[in-house]
């Protein structure tokens, strides 16, 4: 039963990661992008550790799964704004030469 | 599915490493060479793990893809116009790398080969197994690398001393950069505890289990290079004379090490097994410091203002 | 349940290799950075995956170290952009 | 000065405390890991406060345990509108700017209010500047205003002003 569970969340977890991918090849912009990357990719890893996190006996072990979570969840939450920002910064003069290579 | 299939994603691991490669060598400016050089240390870094090398994964996760991706990036920042002009190298110079190349992948297919099949009596995992406790430690990886073969690891140590010394004569050190804004710096202001921490108990783990000195050192460098990204101005560099004691520190008590045990036993770097794990863990301490001091001095690419101050400086 | 398990480190497997396949069609270096970290979090759920199926718990500090670092990078790469504005 | 030097040592305490329990989290229970771990946790809890000073509020319990449970709804909530978004055939977006000013006090609150902004359905902040808040959303026409606000008025939930020692 608990494998079930288990399977059942690592493959929605799955369904997410791709939905995300799919949405960064399909949206039409760098920002639009972020939403796919920032959202449904931070799901699928939470779906993905807990159902990963149930086939573990340690509860630290545990807790270091939920930390990597967060952690990544904080880092992709405020690292797609950094880029957010840094695509607004170079919109009002177009892209940047460097970009143009 | 059948555990077969878990080819597939080597398979496509080797794919991915190969088109990375490739796509680094032949992009179409330096910008998009640094990101795929980047990706490419990811693969690798997961192709380690699939082949079940956590110890390497590890290293390379944090040098091969973080570390040394921070640092290019750093580089391209400051290149100065012109500098990305992308000069063909002549023939000669093609012919010559190239052989060298297929020199090195002909030895390394033949030391594959020997390895697997070849003359050596017994696999070499199996004799570490065998004299692990003598060790003081009990992850083999860490047994060879300080204990077994700890000379390649002084070794090693010293090569990255050398490097850094030509990294300092380059001239002065990257700029200091300006204070970050709010998103940006809250988010430095927990990442660097964290990688402390982290780097503390990779430095700690490595006895038993996968980790040790690079990789700690590697973790405390991005955190001092997060503080340089950051603009943090708190944090300055230690004097001249520690800073230059940080860098030599681990060579050094690893060559003090050695020369106790050519003194005591006769042999050098022959650890005693009773005291192997408390001596172990002191190199590893001080190879830490020095390896993230090193690493970090690499990245800010020339010599600190401290460093040699009768230097006359032209635009002073 | 292994053979599951199976199943999903090549599905993720081949998600990682379309999103990258995706990076190397798409243009700008903004755009990369943001897949190299989507790629980055796919990394993560691999390793987490691996750490299960090839029972190594050591995998998941390799996650944790590897989870920190990528944001290091993305620090790096939008830092840079914003000191070049200025200069 | 005598509450403020309490207050002070009391959050280096709870600064040092978290940092702690990290560490045995990475590390697990051997006492032995204490030996590294010990000078790890000191010199990170004096970089941490360093890095980010101690807040000027109290966090209280019971609503930052509801506050979890809602990011954790909402979340959910993100990751399946921006899947089936982007798995129509006709990837139903219509994206634009909005800029959103807060009544958030300045600082760590601002913070977690623009990161769990980019977790909602449909929104992602851009760029956070004082108060004043630019964000993206992927359906202008969904009017993210009141989840704005309802995230807003549950952060400023969690908080409590500091009664003595405030404004120091």
């Amino acid at each position: 039963m608990l494998d079930v569970i288990s399977l059942l969340l690592i493959f929605s977890g799955l369904a997410f990661y791709l939905a995300g991918t799919i949405g960064v090849l399909r949206m039409p912009d760098t920002l639009c992008r972020l939403h796919a990357v920032t959202k449904a990719d931070n799901l699928g890893l939470g779906l993905l550790a807990s159902g990963v996190l149930l086939q573990l006996s340690d509860p630290l072990q545990m807790l270091k799964l939920l930390l990597i979570w967060v952690l990544v969840l904080a880092a992709s939450a405020t690292g797609g704004q950094l880029i957010a920002r840094h695509t607004l910064d170079q919109k009002p003069n177009g892209d940047p030469p460097e970009d143009a290579r | 599915m059948k555990a077969g299939a878990l080819l597939y994603l080597d398979l496509i691991m080797v794919i991915l490493m190969l088109v990375l490669a490739i796509g680094a060598l032949h992009a179409r400016s330096l910008r998009h060479a640094v990101i795929l050089f980047i990706v490419f240390g990811l693969v690798v870094a997961l192709a380690w793990a699939r082949l079940r090398a956590p110890d390497i994964a590890l290293a390379e996760a944090a040098i091969g893809s973080g570390l040394a991706g921070a640092l290019l990036l750093a580089a391209l920042r400051d290149r100065r116009p012109g500098d990305d002009a992308t000069r063909r190298a002549p023939v000669w110079q093609s012919v010559a790398v190239g052989g060298l190349v297929t020199a090195l992948v002909v030895l390394l297919a033949w030391a594959f080969l020997e390895v697997q099949g070849g003359r050596a009596n017994e696999p070499l995992a199996n004799i570490v197994q065998a004299t692990l406790h003598e060790s003081g430690v009990s992850n083999p990886v860490t047994a060879v690398l300080l204990n077994f073969r700890a000379y390649d690891t002084l070794l090693e140590l010293t090569v990255l001393l050398a490097a850094l010394l030509g990294v300092m004569s380059l001239g002065p050190q990257r700029s200091p950069m300006r204070a970050a804004e709010p998103m940006a710096a809250g988010l430095i202001g927990w990442l660097i505890p964290l990688l402390i921490l982290a780097g503390g108990y990779l430095l700690w783990v490595g006895a038993h289990a996968p980790g040790g000195a690079f990789q700690a050192g590697a973790l405390l460098a991005a955190a001092a290079v997060l503080a340089h990204l950051g603009g943090r101005r708190e944090f300055q560099l230690p004097g001249h004379t520690r800073l230059r004691l940080l860098a030599v520190a681990g060579c050094a008590v690893f060559t003090l090490v050695g020369v106790s045990t050519l003194l005591g036993s006769g042999v050098l770097l022959q650890l005693p097994s009773d005291w192997a794990g408390g001596l172990i863990l002191l190199i590893e301490l001080f190879a830490t410091a020095s390896i993230a001091t090193a690493l970090f001095l690499v990245y800010l690419g020339g010599h600190p203002p401290s460093w040699n101050s009768r230097e006359v400086h032209p635009d002073a | 349940m292994t053979e599951m398990l199976i199943l999903a480190v090549v599905v993720l497997g081949a998600t990682f290799a379309l999103a990258l396949l995706g990076m190397l069609r798409q243009g700008t270096p903004t755009d990369r950075i943001l897949i190299a970290q989507l790629l980055g979090s796919n990394g993560v759920g691999l390793l987490l995956l691996l750490a299960l199926l090839q029972e190594q718990l050591a995998l998941l500090d390799v996650a944790l170290v590897l989870a920190i670092l990528s944001v290091v990078v993305v620090i790096a790469f939008t830092r840079r952009g914003k000191e070049q504005a200025d200069a | 000065m005598g509450v403020m030097l309490t207050e002070r040592s009391l959050s280096t305490l709870k600064r040092g405390a978290a940092l702690a329990l990290i560490w045995l989290v990475i590390a697990g229970p051997e006492p032995g890991s204490w030996i590294i771990g010990l000078p790890a946790v000191l010199f990170a809890t004096w970089v941490s406060l360093l890095l980010a000073p101690p807040l000027r509020h109290r966090i209280r319990l019971l609503p930052t345990l509801a506050f979890v449970r809602y990011f954790l709804v909402e979340s959910l909530r993100g990751g399946v509108d921006v899947a089936r978004r982007t798995l129509s055939p006709r990837l139903r977006i219509a994206p634009g700017q909005i800029e959103y000013q807060s009544s958030l006090p300045e600082g760590a609150f601002m913070l977690l209010f623009g990161a769990c902004v980019s977790l909602l359905p449909g929104t992602l902040t851009a760029r956070v500047e004082g108060r004043s808040l630019t964000l993206h959303a992927l359906d202008i026409g969904s009017d993210p205003l009141a989840q704005l606000e309802e995230l807003e008025e549950r952060i400023r939930a969690m908080l409590r002003e500091r009664g003595e020692g405030y404004g120091d």
